[in-house]
């Protein structure tokens, strides 16, 4: 797994690629995690993620959980269609907030 | 001819077992020492064979004390040297009934409650299954129980100890009227370091001993006729632990005292 | 269209003491699939598996696991292999000392060093792929025979195995909760591309949730291949156990007299 | 039962039975590897039997010590009894160590008969007088052999 934040006037980008399993999602985690401290929403660019596993998924639900008890802006960007099929089987995809291009993201925080 | 047969198999059996304990033994020394170490399953099986024996141990002590307070009184009165009352209880507490009686009240308590939880586990396929998870069941499962076993016994043969000598006390000196500077003086000046290391060794010996026999009935029922007979069977092999590992402590206690 | 296999067994022969149960089985399972192992009582179902499950040391053959071959595996490989394989056994397996929670998490907390957040997570997950969310804090004593089919497939799929192994999934269980178990598990191959391995002796849900059907009968291999396959075969076992039709014996009827009458041993004698 | 509580009770556990150990080894087993204040003194003597480590060293019937170790000395062929003396109790040079018994069949014990010297015994000294153990044999036949006399 690479990650890189990347830092937009208004929001962070936290941006993935490869794969994220067992190994990589206490990085993911604290990454997550330390980014939402600084009190700025956050988007997660999904893009590049090959497999995502469901300790690499239980790290985006603490995040989804931490930014929502600060009301801060948490969203997944171009998730791919076979990510999108684990979030289906727990139901996950209808929580998220999903996102297509990061404009719909920025629209959303704009509201 | 069938009765020979049938002896011989029976004994080659018990032998195989006796191979097989003693190779869990040595499987287990070698897991110990090897990481992951984790300490919560080990104070769980302290709570399971030491804490929650606590209460029969003590019930038994004090009877045990008492009975020898008695026993011994009359027969010390008849020579006139009821003062060494406190240092025959003792004597007889510390290096022998102690550790026997502990060892015996944590064989019928936690040793068979021990082998039928594995033995249950086996056949339930929980064995398999913890392998299945690349869990190393000696380790995982028969580790935790024998060190338990090791640290707990020596400790409640103390408590034991303890408790008889003042069971003693209660009937030759609160009943019987002996003085209670005999009893405790006599007592203090005629018990050595040796003899409570004697109970000590006896009773770290039967931990292991006992709680090695039970874990291993119980771990290696497949392996026995009694596998295949499911729950039937592993009353069996908790039966065949309970006896096997009572004489095992008699038998030692023999051994130990002929050698030490 | 070339398959690729998760599992490739060849010249496989199982003994126990004397008797051997497996008579060189050759099967390959693809990857991805639902394959269904299936046969009556005795056919020597559960011996293959737990030689798949590296349980039972095979006398003769190899079986290579994703590139394992565990028969010849050490130890420290098999271990390693371990970890990418779940198995749910028939009767749950489950831990009795433990809550379904900390049977789930189980797995987790001895191979990872994950955050106890993450592995709650996780284990709500499962639990609730499983439809079990309600009941984390329940003794595995307390639970129904499908709850606790349910809870130990969750704790297979906590480390998302690449291969899942399960178990008789529907033997003792009503209808509809044993439907109800097929759909998770063809949910849980589309879902998260896991090979699953059934073993049954259930008919109602092979020909539901199989991609792949291989048919043991005494010991050997008799049929491998598609539901349509299987299906077509006029091969009298396969035709047999498809219309749970009885073994046919042929009975002489003089032998048969004398055998129940006991006069077969004194005969025999002579 | 859940964790903390049984981490609680074990610790309980485990605390009770090193408290009952503890009793065991320091006031039963009287603190014999414990080294307590005082000094040690030495004392020969022909014959020790049935006196034995621990055993209790007495002046004018108080406590006021314990042997510490019992040795044989195959050259002199007599024992070598290492006395553990408390601290304050003073020792003359000219005392008399005896074994003695506590009824009939108790317990053998040495007895510190004060002397009238001046000068005092102090740490790894020798006490020269001693009367050694007295066996009911020998009593009964000295005391034949006295009325025959």
């Amino acid at each position: 797994m690479k990650h890189e934040l990347v830092n937009k006037p208004d929001f962070d980008v936290l941006v993935l690629s490869g794969d994220i399993d067992l190994h990589h999602s206490p990085t993911l985690r604290e990454r997550i995690l330390s980014s939402l401290k600084g009190g700025r929403p956050l988007l997660i660019d999904m893009q590049e993620v090959s497999y995502i596993d469901s300790s690499g998924i239980a790290s985006l639900v603490e995040g989804f959980q931490t930014a929502k008890s600060s009301n801060l802006h948490f969203g997944l960007l171009s998730i791919s269609s076979p990510t999108l099929q684990v979030l289906a089987i727990t139901r996950l995809d209808k929580i998220f907030s999903l996102y297509e291009t990061e404009d719909s993201f920025i629209e959303i925080l704009e509201l | 001819m069938k009765t020979v047969e049938s002896l011989g198999s029976s004994l080659l059996a018990s032998l195989e077992q006796t191979g097989r304990t003693f190779l869990l033994l040595l499987i287990i020394a070698y897991r110990i020492v090897q990481p992951p170490y984790n300490l919560y399953p080990i104070v769980r099986q302290i709570y399971f064979i030491g804490a929650r024996s606590l209460g029969v141990i003590v019930i038994s002590g004090v009877t045990i004390g008492m009975v020898l307070g008695l026993q011994f009184y009359n027969t010390l009165e008849r020579f006139g040297s009821v003062d060494i009352l406190g240092s025959a209880v003792a004597l007889s507490v510390l290096r022998e009934l102690g550790p026997v009686m502990t060892a015996l009240m944590v064989v019928g308590r936690a040793g068979s409650a021990i082998c039928a939880e594995l033995g249950i586990m086996r056949i339930s396929e929980q064995v398999d299954a913890l392998e299945c998870m690349a869990i190393n069941p000696d380790k995982f499962l028969v580790a935790p129980k024998l060190l338990a076993g090791i640290i707990s016994v020596p400790l409640l043969t103390c408590v034991f100890s303890v408790v008889a000598i003042f069971g003693g006390y209660f009937v030759g000196v609160v009943l019987f009227g002996v003085s209670e500077g005999s009893y405790l003086n006599g007592m203090i000046d005629a018990v050595v370091w040796s003899d409570v290391r004697l109970g000590l060794v006896k009773s770290l010996i039967f931990g292991l001993l006992v709680t090695l026999i039970c874990c291993s009935k119980g771990f290696y029922i497949h392996l026995t006729k009694s596998g295949s007979l499911g729950a039937e069977g592993v009353s069996y092999v908790t039966t065949d632990a309970v006896v096997i590992s009572s004489i095992a402590v008699l038998f030692s206690d023999f051994l130990i005292g002929a050698i030490l | 269209m070339t398959q690729e296999t998760a599992i490739e067994i060849r010249d496989l022969v199982v003994e126990y003491g004397n008797r051997r149960i497996l008579n060189s089985i050759d099967l390959d399972i693809p990857l991805g699939q639902i394959s269904v192992i299936m046969g009556g009582s005795g056919a020597g179902k559960s011996t293959l598996l737990r030689s798949m499950l590296g349980l039972k040391k095979p006398t003769s053959g190899a079986i290579r696991m994703l590139g394992t071959d565990i028969c010849t595996a050490s130890p420290g490989q098999l271990q390693e292999f371990r970890k990418q394989m779940g198995v749910a056994f028939q009767g749950g397996a489950l831990f009795t000392s433990m809550t379904v929670g900390e049977n789930i998490q189980l797995p987790l907390r001895q191979h990872t060093r994950l955050d106890e957040n993450t592995i709650q997570i996780m284990t709500r997950i499962k639990l609730d792929m499983v439809n079990m969310l309600p009941h984390e804090h329940l003794m595995p004593s307390e639970l129904s025979g499908g709850m606790t089919k349910r809870a130990a497939l969750a704790r297979a799929i906590i480390m998302d195995p690449k291969l899942l192994f399960f178990d008789e999934p529907s033997a003792g269980l009503d209808p509809i909760t044993s439907a109800e178990l097929d759909e998770l598990i063809i949910k849980l191959k589309q879902s998260m591309n896991m090979t699953i391995v059934v073993v049954t002796h259930e008919l109602e849900s092979v020909f539901k949730i199989a991609d792949r059907i291989a048919i043991l009968g005494d010991g050997g291999l008799i049929l491998a291949g598609t539901p349509e396959e299987i299906r077509a075969s006029d091969d009298p076992r396969v035709v047999g156990l498809l219309n749970r039709t009885p073994r046919q014996v042929n009975v002489d009827v003089d032998q048969h007299l004398r055998r129940l009458s006991g006069l077969q041993e004194a005969s025999d004698k002579k | 039962m859940n964790k903390i509580n049984v981490q609680l009770i074990t610790g309980i556990f485990v605390v009770i039975g090193i408290l009952s150990f503890s009793y065991l080894a320091i006031t039963v087993a009287g603190a014999s590897f414990v080294e307590q204040p005082g000094y040690n003194l030495s004392a020969r003597f022909t014959s020790v039997s049935g006196l034995r480590p621990g055993a209790v060293v007495e002046g004018a019937g108080v406590r006021i010590g314990t042997v510490s170790s019992i040795e044989f000395d195959p050259e002199s062929f007599e024992a070598i009894v290492e006395l553990r003396i408390n601290d304050g109790v003073l020792v003359q040079e000219d005392a008399i160590a005896a074994i003695r018994t506590q009824g009939i069949i108790g317990e053998k014990y040495i007895k510190i008969v004060p002397g009238g010297f001046e000068e005092l015994l102090t740490d790894g000294m020798q006490i020269y007088e001693t009367e050694s153990a007295i066996s009911l044999e020998e009593l009964v036949s000295r005391y034949i052999f006295q009325t025959e006399g």
